[in-house]
């Protein structure tokens, strides 16, 4: 079904163990970073890990796509005794689209760090990228409650250190790391406790299991409750609508390779998560779950779409306009996914894929920007398409995909999102897409402008090219937002596998 | 039963002693209350333990003991020092032969 | 079912949450924050002493060490390095989260109705899989702390994720305290004029029985209350002892700042190491069952522990032995790091400067 | 005779434990802060010798007896460490006793608090 | 009523986590957040280990000395309780969620550290761990860079 189906790309012995392999290579990386003498050793182990890690996650992929779902016992204890990783076509998805950013975060990270964080913390620096790595990889592809908090803790706790080593650019770096250790703490928690609920409603933490055993449960408040705590927790996590407070400082504020990697994965692990809970852990058919997709999730989706987009217009740093541009597709991915059908769930994959990758791309471009000059507002960036153009142009092209110009992968997303709200006979949606789009077109817009066709203030620092180390993941980044605009075979194949183990797991 | 009544005089004297910590006035007070409640914690799980028939527990009070002390000192530094590196003298004005 | 244990340790349970509850009330009422410390660590000592009448010795234990110890040391070196009260919050800024709590809480405690009464045996949370880990422990495992066996073999992907969290937040604590000119790490001159020798004394007697300790905890895991982590905890509050006592620049003369560091990673490659020892010797991550090739147990002698006839399971043995010695490195090392942070930095920097 | 020490024990317990109660009263009525630490550190020492005297009757000869044993020298040299450096650290830092031989303060004095104490809780 | 004792366990932990949140948003001081976050955390852990308690139970220790306790508390239960629910003549405690809860108490700690460091470069950064003045900087930063960069 997916070009995966004839791919073995690694001796069977490997791949028989891909799926603890791609959570423990960059988890035993990381430690091999802190133990590293230097700077320069420690990003040659933080690029060998992820580039392992992402090899067996393609080889995971070809064995998935010919198996189906694979569960892996951990100490070899059967589920719900022991812990077990499930990894089915929407896991593998993720983890591919996440060790694949977590190695053009890590190659990028060798010239980016230089400028941004101190020489003597590089070695710790990549020691915590590389567990963030891990624990979002692990959080993709554990399929035990408890187990997804352990690593939601992983990544989280490596982040808030990471975001808040962007104080040397800008000190309020330091309190919105803050505010997001407060939220991502108390999201974790409302989590674990939600998980407590329907652990002593089911008495097993295997999230299969969990689910096969609820169906029977019928209407119980202590279940309700439960995942009411889980939407609230992940939805902290994954900055849904009102819980989004932290984000836009976060992202505006962290060193560039760590707004890199969070925009292309952090809500995206948590948004997959919600998603497991909601179509494999809570029977669909109950009138709460229905209630929760159409009467909560899809309205707050909307309003985040509207309400950022907005924000990001009048927001004048061009990075904070892109962490409120964040929020508001992650609008987008969440709208298609409350269509709960199979075309919805496959355009919200899809277009999570494309958001990851245009999203990163624009961050490295602006990271390559502040290589040679501090430019943080839009007046800035005033002429810099002459000055830096092979950056430039990689910008506007991950620009391009975010206001969904033809012929880039977010027009094929935006495209296919509008379908399946047709489809499901959703005319509000419709409507919702369009002035989303209309008001990215309108920012996207003012950014590219300054960019090309405004003339650089006099006086102000002139910029110089990124180096090659930057350029080379930026355009990998920026030309598969084309490639896959033109050519979508490959994500469509896998966001309709993935959409197809989601719902398929529903009863 | 008599260990019972040891219990409740126990868990008295704690509830005491938290309305002293609460109340103040002077820090002195509150780190005073602290640590003597921490001794009381320590009798309390030592007789929960043979009141439940599990003195094997008393791992769990003697470890207590001794974080006791080592917080009681981490405060008096605090007040003393107004730092947890400062090193503590042996005698007034000069260092212990021995060191 | 009526019996004087049961009801005392039902009448416990009751009075204990309450006095938990209360002190928690005060922690939100009070504006000194010295004083929240001290009652969070009160909190903790009244939480172990229920925690105890829960059965849940493992974790009272920790919550010992964690709570009352590490925690209050991180915290006091905390408010050192920032200094001040809380200053006074206009009330009309607490109505909203006042409500929001009044009103999750009501919803909460109308949902909690709905789970199966407190200590009941037959609800699903202890008649499912909690009770097959009690029934075959013994014959897949072999410790006789169950806690100890789902905690390192059962679930012992968790625990790897445990280590590694407490790695990461020594990582964290590191990168942003351990650098730079604040973190001088070596404290201004000392100050003279103080009688500290029952103290000094006291201390010198205690550190070398704390160690030990530790290692006692460390290895009666597997038959009572304890394990890596207590043991962890309580062997680096040996070192902070030290450092209290015979100061900061002293303590890192005996365990330098980059060897704690290191031997923290050196604690989750350990761990991480010997899952992948097993998943080569053709198990499972972490199968500890394939920690030794069949040739290598067959040279290990039957009556290593004793009774020879008593069936072993080597594998299941020697790796939660070597998993808890990882635990343990990464534990003690990242608390001393912790430790280090927060007591090396200098809040005068600039004052001194000046 | 085991049912005797039983009997023997427990009451030791109680006796401690009510010793600790009046201890805990006393640092609930005394006026200053050496008083309560005397009261605190006293009847912490005396009731804890007590329980674990009785406690000890009650395991009889066992490894329990032991940990009770460390258990006491761990209070014993905890509790009077901590008495002595609370007292220095709070003579130290000027506060004056308001009972003893020394100054005799009337009732109608105003309170003494701690200057740092004062400082940090006048916003209260 | 009766519900209010079956489930007064729960209650208790509902009423301390609910102290927990409201320290954390309405608290304004960076360190009193940090506590009512360790204090939101620790109702988590009596909540799953309130689900863990069986009546008349003993701890998950099945060495002989630690089961000896445990058969003088079954003794005192009903007949045919026992027999139910315990193993070998021993009713036990569910190890499950002590083992969760272990593993939740760590990364409270962590977390916990992490907090107060990056408050404490809060405090270096701003002179301050107040949420209200630390805001108005920030304000005074923005608006700084506007200025600053202003043609």
């Amino acid at each position: 079904m997916t070009p995966f189906d004839a791919l073995y790309a690694a001796p069977a012995a490997l791949t028989a163990h891909a799926p603890v392999i791609v959570i423990a290579a960059p988890l035993v990386g990381a430690c091999a970073a802190a133990l590293s003498p230097g700077a320069r050793s420690s990003w040659v182990i933080s690029v060998l890990t992820t580039a392992f890690s992402l090899w067996m996650a393609i080889a995971l992929a070809g064995e998935v796509a010919r198996e189906g779902v694979i569960d892996y016992a951990l100490g070899g204890f059967p589920s719900p005794m022991g812990i077990a990783l499930k990894v089915d076509a929407i896991a593998v998805t993720m983890a591919l689209l996440i060790s694949a950013m977590g190695l053009m975060g890590a190659i990028y990270s060798g010239h980016a760090l230089l400028s941004e964080v101190r020489a003597e913390k590089h070695t710790l620096f990549q020691a915590g990228y590389l567990l963030c790595v891990s624990g979002y990889l692990g959080l993709v592809l554990t399929g035990d409650a408890f187990n997804a908090f352990v690593f939601l803790e992983i990544s989280s706790i490596g982040t808030y250190a990471l975001v808040a080593a962007g104080e040397r650019r800008d000190r309020r770096a330091l309190p919105a790391a803050f505010n997001y250790l407060i939220m991502g703490t108390v999201g974790a928690t409302l989590y674990v406790i939600g998980v407590g609920f329907l652990y002593g409603a089911t008495g097993t933490l295997n999230m299969a299991d969990m689910g096969v055993r609820l169906v029977t449960l019928g209407d119980n408040p202590a279940v309700q409750a439960g995942f009411a705590f889980i939407v609230a927790g992940l939805g902290a996590k994954a900055a849904m609508f009102p819980l989004h407070g932290w984000l836009p400082g976060a992202y505006a504020g962290a060193p560039t390779l760590v707004s890199v990697f969070l925009a292309a994965t952090a809500t995206k692990a948590a948004i997959y998560l919600l998603m497991r809970f909601t179509f494999d852990v809570f029977p669909l058919d109950a009138d709460f779950g229905r209630l929760f997709l159409h009467g909560i999730l899809a309205p707050l989706a909307a309003a985040a779409a509207i309400v950022c987009s907005v924000q990001a217009i009048f927001a004048r740093e061009v990075r904070r306009m892109l962490a409120f541009s964040s929020i508001a597709q992650v609008g987008f991915i969440l709208l298609g996914f409350s269509l709960a059908t199979q075309a919805g769930v496959s355009a919200g994959v899809f277009y999570m894929v494309a958001h990851a990758l245009m999203k990163a791309a624009a961050f490295m471009a602006l990271g390559a920007f502040a290589i040679s000059l501090k430019a943080r507002l839009l007046s800035d960036f005033a002429g810099i398409g002459r000055e830096a153009p092979w950056s430039t142009v990689a910008f506007a092209v991950a620009a391009a995909s975010l206001a969904g110009v033809p012929l880039t992968m977010g027009f094929l997303g935006k495209w296919s999102l509008i379908e399946a709200a047709l489809q499901a006979r959703q005319a509000w949606m419709v409507v919702v897409f369009a002035i989303g789009s209309l008001l990215t077109l309108v920012y996207v817009g003012r950014i590219v402008e300054t960019m090309f066709f405004r003339a650089p203030t006099p006086g102000a620092p002139r910029a110089k090219e990124a180096p090659v180390g930057v350029l080379a993941p930026l355009w990998v980044l920026a030309g598969l937002s084309v490639w896959f605009g033109v050519d979508a075979t490959l994500p469509a194949s896998l966001a309709d596998a993935g959409a197809a183990a989601l719902l398929g797991a529903a009863p | 039963m008599l260990l019972a009544a040891g219990t409740a005089g126990l868990l008295v004297a704690m509830v005491l002693m938290i309305a002293r910590a609460v109340m103040g006035p002077s820090q002195y007070d509150r780190i005073l209350a602290a640590n003597s409640f921490g001794t009381k914690t320590v009798l309390l799980l030592a007789v929960i333990g043979y009141l439940f028939g599990r003195p094997h527990f008393l791992d769990v009070a003697l470890v207590y003991a001794l974080i006791n002390f080592v917080v009681t000192i981490a405060l008096m530094k605090f007040f003393r020092y107004r730092s947890l590196a400062q090193p503590l003298t042996a005698s007034a004005g000069e260092r212990a032969p021995h060191d | 079912m009526t019996g004087f244990a049961v009801e005392m340790s039902a009448a416990l349970n009751v009075v204990l949450l309450l006095m938990l509850v209360a002190i928690g009330l005060a922690v939100a009422h009070t504006r000194n924050l010295l004083t929240a410390i001290l009652l969070m660590s009160v909190y903790s000592l009244v939480s172990a002493a229920w925690l105890m009448v829960m059965d849940a010795a493992d974790v009272a234990f920790t919550e010992a060490v964690v709570g009352a110890g590490a925690s209050t040391i991180i915290l006091l070196g905390a408010i050192l390095l920032t200094r001040g009260a809380t200053a006074r919050v206009d009330w009309r800024a607490m109505v909203a989260p006042a409500l929001l709590a009044v009103i999750t809480g009501g919803l909460l405690i109308y949902a909690s109705l709905g789970l199966p009464e407190f200590g009941d045996p037959s609800s699903p949370a202890n008649a499912y899989v909690g009770r097959m880990y009690l029934e075959r422990t013994g014959e897949e495992v072999g410790p006789h702390n169950v806690v100890t066996a789902v905690l390192a073999s059962y679930r012992g992907f968790d625990t790897l994720g445990e280590t590694v969290v407490i790695f990461a937040a020594g990582l964290g604590v590191a990168l942003m305290l351990g650098f730079g000119p604040r973190a001088t790490l070596a404290p201004a001159p000392e100050k003279m004029g103080d009688h500290h020798v029952v103290l000094r004394v006291a201390a010198k007697m205690l550190i070398p029985l704390i160690t030990l300790y530790a290692f006692y905890v460390q290895f009666h895991g597997d038959l009572g209350a304890g394990g890596a982590f207590q043991a962890g905890v309580i062997l680096a509050v040996a070192v902070i002892l030290y450092g209290l006592v015979f100061g900061l620049r002293e303590t890192i003369a005996a365990v330098p700042v980059k060897a704690a560091r290191s031997v923290a990673a050196l604690g989750v490659m350990l761990y991480a190491g010997i899952g992948v020892i097993c998943m080569v010797n053709g198990g499972a991550f972490l199968d500890y069952d394939y920690l030794f090739s069949p040739q290598v147990e067959a040279m290990i002698p039957a009556n290593l522990l004793g009774d020879p006839h008593e069936e072993h399971h080597w594998g299941q043995h020697f790796g939660i032995l070597f998993v808890e010695l990882g635990v343990l490195l990464t534990v003690s090392s990242t608390i001393v790091t912790i430790f280090y942070g927060f007591a090396g930095r200098s809040i005068d920097a600039e004052e001194a400067k000046r | 005779m085991t049912e005797a020490l039983h009997w023997i024990g427990g009451g030791l317990v109680v006796i401690g434990s009510l010793l600790t109660l009046f201890g805990a009263v006393g640092v609930l009525r005394f006026p200053d802060v050496y008083t309560r630490i005397h009261a605190a550190s006293l009847t912490d020492t005396g009731g804890a010798t007590l329980a674990l005297l009785g406690l000890g009757l009650i395991s009889g000869l066992t490894p329990e007896t032991l940990k009770l044993a460390f258990i006491w020298a761990f209070v014993m040299l905890t509790t009077p460490a901590a008495a002595n450096a609370l007292a220095n650290a709070a003579y130290g830092s000027g506060h004056k006793p308001r009972i003893g031989a020394f100054q005799i303060i009337p009732s109608d004095a105003p309170r003494e608090t701690d200057p740092e104490d004062a400082d940090r809780s006048s916003s209260q | 009523m009766s519900e209010f004792l079956t489930h007064f366990n729960y209650i208790a932990v509902v009423i301390i986590m609910m102290t927990g949140l409201f320290i954390v948003f309405s608290s304004g001081n960076l360190i009193k957040r940090m506590i009512g976050l360790a204090l939101f955390q620790s109702s988590a852990a009596l909540f799953y280990i309130s689900l863990a308690k069986v009546t008349g139970g003993t701890a998950p220790i099945t060495l002989e000395a630690a089961s000896e306790a445990g058969r003088a508390l079954a003794a005192e239960q009903v007949p045919g309780y026992v027999a139910q629910h315990g193993i070998d003549g021993v009713v036990y405690s569910n190890p499950l969620p002590h083992v969760l809860i272990l593993t939740a108490i760590v990364v409270g700690v962590a977390t916990l550290a992490v907090g107060l460091a990056i408050a404490v470069r809060v405090r270096e950064a701003y002179g301050t761990v107040e949420a209200d003045e630390i805001n108005a900087v920030s304000r005074i930063d923005a608006a700084g860079l506007q200025a600053e960069h202003a043609p």
